[in-house]
């Protein structure tokens, strides 16, 4: 196989599901059944990446294959020389794995979706959404270039409010959409200032042309603190699209769109595009800026955690805990574990769409219930369900012999490295606490979902068990969450191929005097760009990580049996009354469950503000503006308030650029012509004196 | 003054000469054949026809005509060149046009048994305004101005039927006379100082002698007020809107355009005959530093043309919105004068070329509309253009061109203002006069906004134009666009008149 | 003090400055006209003043003999307007005649 | 193409068109809406055709041998005396790279807005007589290389655009009609003024070796050609060149319409005609900014220079100011208005970077607007036909039962919002592109981009308001849109597509004579600020 | 003080006198009559200043012609009989402010603060001839204008006064 035809290949991947949509929503008013167009579509192209994921890595594992384009040519710029925008694709190990992943699940949740959204009046188009958004995603996985990345970044939010709002009727629905939109805005323009301070600095965007010039010592605007910016701006993106705090607002709300849209983008693939970007970007992060990621990773997860405990709705609680996650996967990125990050990115992807899908199942079974409140029991009726079910929960509770165990324990480890080597303890803490509370809320929602009795009779009889087409697509997840896929040993990640051959840290770029001294190998770099790099931990951190492996795996595997027993604790046996605990600590409870009052947090201080700052303003564009420009328009108000006829003279259409002054000057002359002549000739005497003393020489 | 010279005199003067005996024509016919009055009108349009061929044949024609015997210099009463041929030209033209109006007018209809004198008034006032353009000398110019004036008083109460006709009548007579009382007192000055009332002397007598400024001063305001009455500028325009509402609507758009140029014309020449002392050769007028004539024109102009256009805003009658317009016009004009240069003197001939035409319009669309209406209120004038679309669109015109936008005559008129204004570097007084033009559209849009965004009622009028008012319409209108698009041929025609005879 | 050209300029501003006086505060049209005609006398005054003290030949004494002619001429065509106004209106008073206004 | 005077057809296609629809008798009034759809329809084909002929390796902008189609004629020329110089003005026009896309835009909308005028049926004919009289004005706008023809189809258009509103439009037409011709009016004697002293200021040498004072733009670029104490003269140690620019830049900043004189366009929008809107945001505002790039750059390099601060600030204000206002608005059409004068902003920001890619973005966001805006005054025109009202809380649900439509303004939507793959994002990013890597104006860039967060939050709140929820059961009975309004639609959104996915296409067109202007710019600043300033 | 200052102080006191007359009293006759001094005593300044014909023209045409033209504008606009001819005043306030300042003003400059030419006068000859002359030569423009206006005064007068029945049938 050529490389253009693996490029090739991977271009018609991208451009299948989009052809998928624009099928479906130019023609699907008239052919009803055009949704299985978009289906097969997407089926093909999950086949498509499978070879294309095994023609990479059995032919090309450690090249990279480049295919760019100019965009636009500026031609020879004065003052500049030749300026162009290029675009182009990089196709590298990851991002074939990003292809079989984001394929796979997409292609799952298009299954299940048959069954889940039957007798939906948009029926058609819901496919075709789901074909736009992933068109957009593989786009992001795709390209080789900061503003290609963008632009399918755009158009992942735009499926996204697409989808959320699907059922836009729902005033929430609509609500969620705009809000989702709007807060990803936020961190998009964060990510664009940091592509304009790239593209100023370098002239390119391409990735690979930007990390040669940062590893040539050419600093953006010749300063360090523009790296860690540049850095930290493009995180900032990354921020709004993996909900991490403070903008991961919008991700609970987001809940409103379909279940299977909440599986596929909001828990599996979209949200981890931000992880994706700052893994694509990890080279070039300074210290300063690892460090941030760290810190606002670690702490979003802890913030998601301590809100998921007390959600009630089965979604809420798996958004937070994907929230929760997000941060885990940021924080790895932060903390240097760049590997680790991406191997939590597929595991999560695979068992969090489980679980969005099994929770999906539940609420299709409980007709469109979603509160944990009325639940209970379902085990008994929904056995596969429970299964995949349960298996995705020990999986995201970092259980032994699950993926989860495999990723989670690298990410643990990664940070405690990170706390031993700089000292920044409280990363690592924070990390090991949200183990035990991970533990806890999804253990929780199972005995509330599964276990004890029904609380909702009626609802409950019901709940059947979810035909093979929605069971189907939980058994292949679940069972992509067992730890085989990935390990031949299932205590050692290191030891899988995705670690020891697909993925590897890239060497950072960064210069070293900005850089943590341990990403710094002290093993010469390969100078070739589109070449995989190898492992490129300096032998220090290789060690750290090496040594903190077993205290961090026995920590979470203690402390994720903490949670577990926990929650039978309260929910199975009953030993602890929530209720009363809640009770107790009241106000805790409280914070946790109205979400760190964030959501009033930005009304009062951002939305509300804006929303009167633009009633003020437009008051004043009426007002205050138009009225000074019309010459004062208030003070000819209040002459008309003097004379009436003046008024209709306004309203009649004459208030002008100035009727203040054109109105008292007409008035002052008009009062001049009185209609007695001899006035006049006493005003022409008096203009006679006036002029003769203004020009005469006296 | 011997024989000869008193022939060549003559013979500077033969329009004149030609005006004068189509006055008496007039009278004569009117006496002996006083059941054909029919035929007046043309009669007088032949004699104003011939006259006209002979203006233009003796274009380029210069001299002095009537000089006295003992004059050391070769100077006379008339200066006889192509700037005042020019204004003639212009006053003929006006004067044709006007004969024509009055012929449509329902005003001068009704009083068919008097159009004997209605022609013997109006060229009466001709010959004033004829003798105006020319005259260097101060008693001619008073008298022919007095001329003119007592042809006007009465024929601005000719209609004798209309009440407003007759208080017109009678402001204006009252305030004509104080105006020309106070120009000859001030004449009486000058003579008292310079010994002479011929401008040439003057003009010698000031670079020559001592003079005591403050006097002069004064006889020249008092002169000014004179002129200022006749070209109607703030603050000696009081008359203008009384008595353009008032007269018979021929007769007001005469005043506002033959007798305004005459005024102009004369004021112009007084200035420049009596006052410069060289002209340099960017065209600037080098004047004796007796008398700040820059300064009060300015200031004379300015408040011109922001009383007139505030004023005019606020008017519901059109003739006398138009009125007002005239007297912002006049601003616009006087700034030309201001300059004191060639160029500006240039840039009111050019202005007043377009003026006559679209004034002379627009006011004859109004007469005709009245003639239907019998009012010329603005009111009346609802969705006028849609039920009488030739004649709204023909006054749209007119008044778009008055308000001076491009792509009509107006605009060139304005645009050699504002040039002569620039190359004078007078900016300020620039854009003063470009935002009362942006005032005056107010105003004159108010009319197309009435005419057109206002739905018709039962009252609005259909008017039939008969094929003759037609196509007199399109004789203005249609050089009121093409002057706008291609005005070489009036510019090129003003620039050779703007050679004055003498200093 | 011997009497000069000023004397002569004292009565003729004096006159001139009562005939604007008169035309400005009389009601009755016919005495606004009586104004006029000082106003004009005074100028005439001034011309012939002048023409005697400068010395400046006869012109001055020409000049006034056509104001004065002038005069009866405007005259004349006055009082014909104002007994026209007296038809129409039944009263000659000018401050009344004030139709033609804002 | 030689000696084909396409630049004159295009812009006088239009008046025969008018001739044409005065004389048709009124009982067959119906006839001008084909006559009007003829004549922009030959428009537009003449369009496509200057396009597809024009080389695009032409810089244009200051010497007349690269700007290209040029027709040249002796139009007036009076000749002189001592006192007053030679007066030359010419019938010059000809495209360079910046005119060529307003062209296209102009006839592209005109075609389109004519098509949306079908259904106007109070004095038919007058309508299309005015309509097309303005479509003349504002080609002839784009196509002038003199100074002075100009001018004069600058103000052509004022007094069509006024009967246009003020005739055809809503209940406060004519205070709507009046405010744009006032205002209009009043930026315009300020570009007499400065036209006139620019015209003192230098001279043109002719072929017989005369030199002689010129309306000539190109001629008044050259510094070379300014006399010694021209009143704007940069050699004229007392010039008025400052003054005389923000006169100009005034007169410009009106049509935008720049904050603060941007009051009139809420108005004219709201009261206008749905076409008259879509003419009046899809060309008419781009009049303002092209004038800036087209005079007041090239032909004061120095002091745009140092008002660039000042002319992004404006930009900044525009995006941030009418994008608040636009949040705040009930009117639909007013909104748009709004966001109209927010999306402009874009364009004097990229304008006031004076770098290749800044300019670029505007000039392409000048066409992007004008598409994009054009569709969504016409979005609001179907509904504001079908439904009587404008009211954005009046609605609700419409989604569902204009679900064609709704795609149509999704599409609008999105484009204005910026969203990458439509063509309003790429003329923006390249504004920020540009405005960003210009150090002074940095700061007013990044403050800028929370433009297209507002944008984002008014445009959705307005989807979400019209379109999404549930159906309100007043609108139970509205059409979904019909194949006149597919005909409007559908190329708009195609251009909205098309360039969006590959802008190259109108970038190539302009990049040679924007690369042209900023090495102007960067170069002649010396020339042009010998004394003085 | 010679007797021509003394005829010159007495002219000059009618003058101004009776034409102060004539614009402040309130009857009109009165201030018709007075202007009929007025008119006699500026034709004595006349006589003085060596204008013999002008002071000649000046009797006939001022106080035979216009003034008796005006007293029969005052006879024709008054119903004696039935009321009483007097007039009101108006702008009293104003006049005497602007005017004042406007009389003083001129009299202050233009009596005594100018330095006119004087030149030694001629001796008072019969000036008949010479205007004669003048006015045939060098004025003889001005004089034939001034028929013409005479005519215009003339036809004009005529027309207005003349009662136009039909006119005012209407």
């Amino acid at each position: 196989m050529s490389e253009l035809f693996i490029i090739n290949i991977s271009i018609a991947i991208l451009f299948l599901p989009l052809l998928g949509f624009a099928v479906v929503i130019l023609f699907g008013k008239r052919f009803p059944k055009l949704y299985l167009f978009e289906v097969g579509i997407i089926t093909i192209n999950l086949l498509l990446s499978i070879y294309v994921m095994v023609v990479k890595f059995s032919s090309y594992i450690n090249d990279a294959l480049v295919y760019g384009f100019t965009w636009i040519d500026f031609g020879n710029v004065p003052l500049l020389g030749p300026l162009n925008i290029e675009l182009g694709v990089k196709i590298d190990n990851v991002t074939v794995i990003m292809f079989f992943v984001v394929n796979l699940i997409s292609m799952l949740v298009h299954v299940f979706s048959l069954e889940y959204m039957r007798g939906d009046k948009r029926f058609n188009r819901y496919f075709a959404y789901l074909g736009i958004f992933t068109f957009s995603m593989l786009g992001i996985v795709i390209s080789h270039n900061l503003l290609m990345i963008y632009i399918f970044w755009e158009l992942v939010g735009l499926s996204s409010y697409l989808l959320i709002g699907f059922w836009y009727e729902k005033k929430s629905a609509s609500d969620a959409g705009k809000k989702a939109f709007i807060v990803n805005r936020i961190g998009d323009i964060g990510f664009f200032l940091g592509i304009l301070i790239l593209f100023t600095s370098y002239h390119t965007l391409t990735l690979d042309s930007i990390f040669a010039q940062i590893a040539a010592g050419n600093l953006p605007f010749d300063s360090a603190a523009w790296l860690t910016a540049t850095g930290i701006l493009i995180f900032l993106g990354a921020v709004g699209k993996s909900a991490q705090f403070p903008l991961h607002v919008w991700l609970p709300d987001a809940m409103e769109g379909p279940t299977p849209v909440s599986a596929l983008i909001h828990a599996a693939t979209m949200v981890a595009a931000g992880v994706y970007l700052v893994s694509r970007i990890f080279v070039m992060l300074t210290a300063d800026a690892m460090l941030v990621i760290a810190v606002v990773g670690a702490f979003t997860s802890f913030m998601a955690a301590t809100i998921a405990l007390t959600q009630n709705d089965i979604k809420k609680v798996l958004a937070y805990s994907t929230v929760s996650q997000l941060g885990y996967m940021v924080m790895s990125l932060g903390v240097g574990a760049y590997a680790f990050a991406l191997f939590h990115l597929v595991t999560h992807a695979f068992f969090k769409a489980c679980l969005f899908l099994g929770s999906g199942s539940v609420i299709h079974a409980m007709h469109h219930e979603q509160d944990m409140r009325q639940m209970g029991g379902l085990r008994k009726k929904m056995p596969i369900t429970y299964a995949a079910f349960l298996i995705s929960t020990l999986a995201i509770s970092g259980v032994p012999l699950t993926s989860g165990f495999l990723s989670k324990d690298g990410i643990l480890a990664g940070s405690l490295a990170f706390g031993s080597l700089t000292g920044h303890w409280l990363i690592p803490i924070l990390g090991f606490v949200v183990a035990l509370m991970t533990a806890f809320y999804m253990f929780r929602l199972v005995i509330m979902t599964f276990h004890g009795e029904p609380k909702n009779q009626h609802k409950f009889d019901h709940a059947h068990e979810s035909p093979f087409v929605m069971a189907m697509p939980l058994v292949i997840l679940s069972v992509l969450s067992i730890f085989i896929w990935y390990t031949p040993l299932p205590h050692s990640p290191d030891a899988g191929w995705f670690l020891s051959s697909w993925v590897k840290t890239p060497h950072t770029v960064v210069p070293a005097e900005l850089s943590y001294d341990f990403m710094i190998s002290e093993t010469p770099v390969v100078e070739d760009q589109y070449s995989e790099h190898a492992v490129v931990h300096s032998e220090k951190y290789t060690e750290a990580m090496h040594h903190a492996h077993y205290p961090a795996m026995f920590l979470s595997v203690f402390l994720g049996g903490l949670g577990i027993l926990l929650a039978f604790t309260m929910y199975q046996w009953k030993k602890i009354d929530p209720d009363k605990l809640s009770n107790k600590l009241s106000w805790l409870y409280k914070f946790s469950l109205n979400k760190w009052y964030l959501d009033e947090l930005y009304d009062a201080t951002f939305v509300n503000p804006t929303i009167y700052l633009s009633k003020a303003l437009a008051w004043f564009d009426n007002t205050i503006v138009d009225g000074i420009v019309n010459g004062a328009a208030t003070v000819t108000k209040f002459f008309s308030a003097i004379s009436g006829w003046f008024d209709t003279y306004i309203v009649d259409g004459f208030v002008n650029a100035t009727a203040f002054f054109s109105g008292f000057v007409g008035i002052a002359f008009r009062k001049l012509q009185t209609g007695k002549v001899q006035t006049y000739i006493v005003l022409v005497v008096f203009s006679v004196l006036a002029l003769i003393f203004i020009i005469s020489p006296f | 003054m011997d024989l000869n010279g008193l022939y060549e005199s003559i013979a500077l003067i033969k329009p004149e000469i030609v005006i004068s005996l189509t006055l008496l024509a007039i009278v004569l016919f009117d006496l002996i054949l006083s059941n054909s009055k029919k035929l007046l009108p043309f009669i007088a349009a032949t004699g104003l026809a011939v006259t006209l061929v002979i203006q233009i044949i003796e274009l380029s024609t210069t001299g002095y005509a009537f000089s006295p015997q003992n004059a050391t210099l070769f100077y006379g009463m008339l200066s006889v060149d192509s700037f005042g041929a020019f204004f003639k030209v212009i006053i003929l033209v006006s004067s044709l046009l006007i004969v024509y109006f009055s012929a449509v007018t329902d005003e001068i209809k009704q009083s068919f048994d008097r159009l004997g004198e209605y022609y013997t008034l109006i060229f009466g006032m001709i010959l004033g305004m004829m003798f105006m353009t020319s005259a260097i000398d101060l008693i001619l110019i008073y008298l022919s101005i007095e001329l003119l004036s007592l042809s006007s008083y009465v024929l601005a109460g000719f209609t004798k039927i209309r009440q407003r006709n007759n208080e017109a009548s009678l402001k204006y007579i009252i305030y004509g006379a104080v105006s020309s009382g106070m120009m000859l007192f001030g004449i009486s000055l000058i003579y008292g100082m310079a010994g002479s009332t011929n401008l040439v002397e003057l003009n010698n007598f000031i670079q020559s002698g001592s003079i005591n400024l403050v006097t002069f001063s004064i006889a020249l305001i008092l002169i000014f007020a004179g002129f200022g009455f006749k070209i109607s500028v703030a603050p000696f325009h009081f008359w203008t809107p009384d008595v353009y509402e008032g007269a018979p609507i021929s007769i007001t758009a005469f005043l506002s355009v033959a007798s305004k140029a005459a005024g102009f014309a004369v004021l112009i020449r007084f200035i420049r005959v009596g006052f410069v002392s060289y002209v340099d050769s960017d065209g600037f007028w080098r004047l004796s530093e007796v008398f700040d004539w820059q300064a009060l024109l300015v200031i004379i102009s300015i408040l011109t043309m922001t009383l007139g256009n505030f004023s005019a805003l606020w008017q519901d009658n059109l003739k006398r919105m138009l009125a007002y317009s005239s007297i912002a016009h006049a601003g616009y004009m006087l700034l030309g004068l201001a300059v004191l240069s060639n160029q500006g003197a240039f840039a009111i001939l050019v202005y007043f070329s377009f003026y006559l035409i679209m004034n002379i319009g627009a006011f004859f669309v109004v007469m005709l509309i009245a003639n239907k209406l019998g009012s010329e209120n603005i009111d009346d004038y609802n969705g006028l253009g849609l039920k009488s679309p030739f004649l709204g669109v023909a006054l749209g015109l007119f008044l778009v061109s008055l308000t001076g936008l491009p792509p009509t005559a107006g605009f060139i008129g304005k645009l050699y203002l504002f040039i002569a204004l620039v190359d004078a570097k007078m900016i300020i007084v620039a854009v003063i006069a470009l935002l009362n033009t942006v005032v005056s559209l107010y105003y004159y849009i108010r009319v197309l906004k009435k005419m057109y965004l206002s739905n018709p009622t039962e009252d609005t009028p259909e008017i039939k134009t008969s094929a003759m008012n037609t196509i007199f319409i399109l004789i203005l209108a249609v050089p009121t666009l093409v002057f706008g698009l291609y005005f070489a041929p009036v510019v090129d025609f003003a620039k050779m008149c703007i050679s004055f005879f003498g200093v | 003090m011997e009497v000069g050209l000023s004397h002569f300029l004292v009565v003729s501003t004096a006159l001139f400055s009562l005939g604007i006086y008169g035309v400005v505060t009389r009601k009755n049209a016919v005495m606004v006209l009586m104004g006029i005609e000082l106003i004009l006398n005074a100028a005439n005054i001034n011309f012939i003043a002048f023409s005697r003290y400068g010395n400046f030949g006869l012109n001055g004494q020409a000049i006034a003999l056509f104001v004065i002619v002038l005069a009866a001429a405007e005259a004349a065509i006055a009082l014909a307007i104002v007994l026209n106004i007296y038809k129409t209106y039944n009263h000659v008073n000018v401050d009344e005649i004030e139709d033609l206004k804002e | 193409m030689n000696g084909f005077p396409i630049l004159t057809l295009l812009t006088f296609i239009p008046i025969l068109g008018m001739i044409a629809v005065l004389v048709i008798p009124k009982d067959k009034a119906n006839l001008a809406k084909y006559i009007a759809l003829i004549a922009t329809g030959i428009q537009v084909v003449l369009a496509i055709v200057l396009l597809s002929n024009f080389n695009y390796n032409a810089g244009g902008i200051f010497e007349q041998s690269s700007f290209q189609f040029i027709e040249k004629f002796r139009w007036i020329h009076i000749k002189g005396l001592s006192w007053i110089g030679t007066v030359k003005i010419d019938y010059f026009m000809g495209v360079d790279g910046i005119s060529v896309p307003m062209v296209l835009l102009t006839a592209i909308i005109s075609f389109i807005a004519t098509l949306s005028s079908w259904k106007i049926n109070k004095s038919v004919k007058g309508y299309f007589a005015m309509f097309l009289l303005l479509d003349t004005g504002m080609m002839g706008v784009f196509v002038s290389l003199d100074f002075f023809l100009f001018y004069v189809f600058w103000e052509l258009m004022l007094l069509p655009m006024y009967f246009l509103i003020g005739i055809w439009g809503g209940p406060r037409k004519e205070y709507a009609a009046i405010k744009f011709f006032i205002y209009t009016l009043f930026g315009s004697v300020f570009m007499l003024l400065v036209m006139i002293g620019l015209y003192f200021s230098a001279h043109e040498t002719l072929a017989d070796g005369s030199q002689v004072f010129t309306f000539n733009m190109l001629a008044l670029m050259d510094a070379a050609n300014y006399t010694a104490d021209g009143i704007l003269s940069p050699f004229n140690p007392e010039n008025l060149r400052f003054i005389a620019y923000i006169a100009l830049f005034v007169g410009f900043a009106i049509k935008i319409p720049m904050f603060p004189f941007h009051t009139w366009l809420p108005d004219a929008h709201v009261e206008a005609p749905t076409p008259i809107s879509v003419i009046l945001a899809g060309v008419l505002l781009k009049m303002g900014t092209y004038g800036i790039l087209r005079i007041s750059y090239p032909m004061f390099p120095e002091i745009t220079r140092e008002l660039m601060w000042f002319i992004a600030l404006f930009g900044m204000i525009n995006i941030i100011y009418g994008a608040l206002c636009a949040l705040a608005q009930k009117d639909f059409k007013k909104l748009i208005a709004y966001s109209s004068i927010s999306h402009m902003g874009y364009v004097m920001l990229g304008m006031a970077s004076l770098s290749t890619t800044g300019i670029n973005g505007a000039v392409l966001q000048m066409f992007n607007h004008g598409t994009i805006t054009a569709m969504l005054f016409l979005i609001v025109g179907v509904i504001y036909d079908r439904a009587h009202t404008r009211g954005l809380n009046d609605f609700g649900g419409l989604a569902t039962q204009m679900p064609v439509y709704t795609g149509f303004v999704t599409v609008a939507f999105f484009a204005a919002i910026g969203l990458p793959g439509l063509s309003g994002w790429v003329s923006e990013a390249l504004v920020f592109v540009g405005s960003f890597g210009v150090e002074v104006i940095r700061t007013l860039a990044i403050i800028s981009t929370l433009g297209i967060l507002l944008g984002a939050g008014y445009m959705l709140w307005t989807l979400q308001r019209v379109f999404l929820g549930n159906l309100n059961e007043k609108w139970k009975d509205l059409k979904d849109i019909d194949g006149r309004e597919y005909a409007m639609l559908i190329p708009l959104t195609l251009i909205i597509l098309f360039l969006g996915i590959y802008p190259s296409a109108l970038l190539d067109v302009m990049n040679t004579s924007v690369n042209s202007l900023v090495h102007f710019l960067s170069t002649n600043v010396t020339n042009f600020s010998i004394s003085g300033l | 003080m010679e007797l021509y200052d003394i005829i010159f102080y007495l002219f000059a006191a009618i003058t101004l006198l009776s034409a102060f007359i004539v614009v402040t009293s309130k009857n009109i006759v009165h201030s018709a009559f007075n202007l009929l001094f007025t008119f006699f005593g500026v034709t004595g300044i006349y006589v003085l200043l060596g204008a013999d014909f002008i002071a000649v023209v000046q009797l006939l045409v001022y106080i035979g012609g216009i003034l008796i033209l005006l007293l029969f504008g005052v006879m024709l606009t008054n119903r004696i009989t039935s009321v009483d001819i007097r007039t009101g005043t108006v702008h009293i306030i104003p006049a005497v402010i602007g005017i004042g300042i406007l009389w003083g003003a001129l009299t202050a400059i233009i009596a005594f603060k100018t330095n006119w030419i004087v030149k030694p006068a001629d001796s008072m000859e019969p000036t008949t001839v010479g205007l004669g002359n003048l006015l045939l030569t060098d004025y003889v423009l001005v004089f034939e204008l001034l028929g013409i206006l005479l005519l215009i005064a003339l036809i004009g007068a005529a027309s207005i006064a003349r009662r136009e029945f039909e006119e005012l049938k209407d």
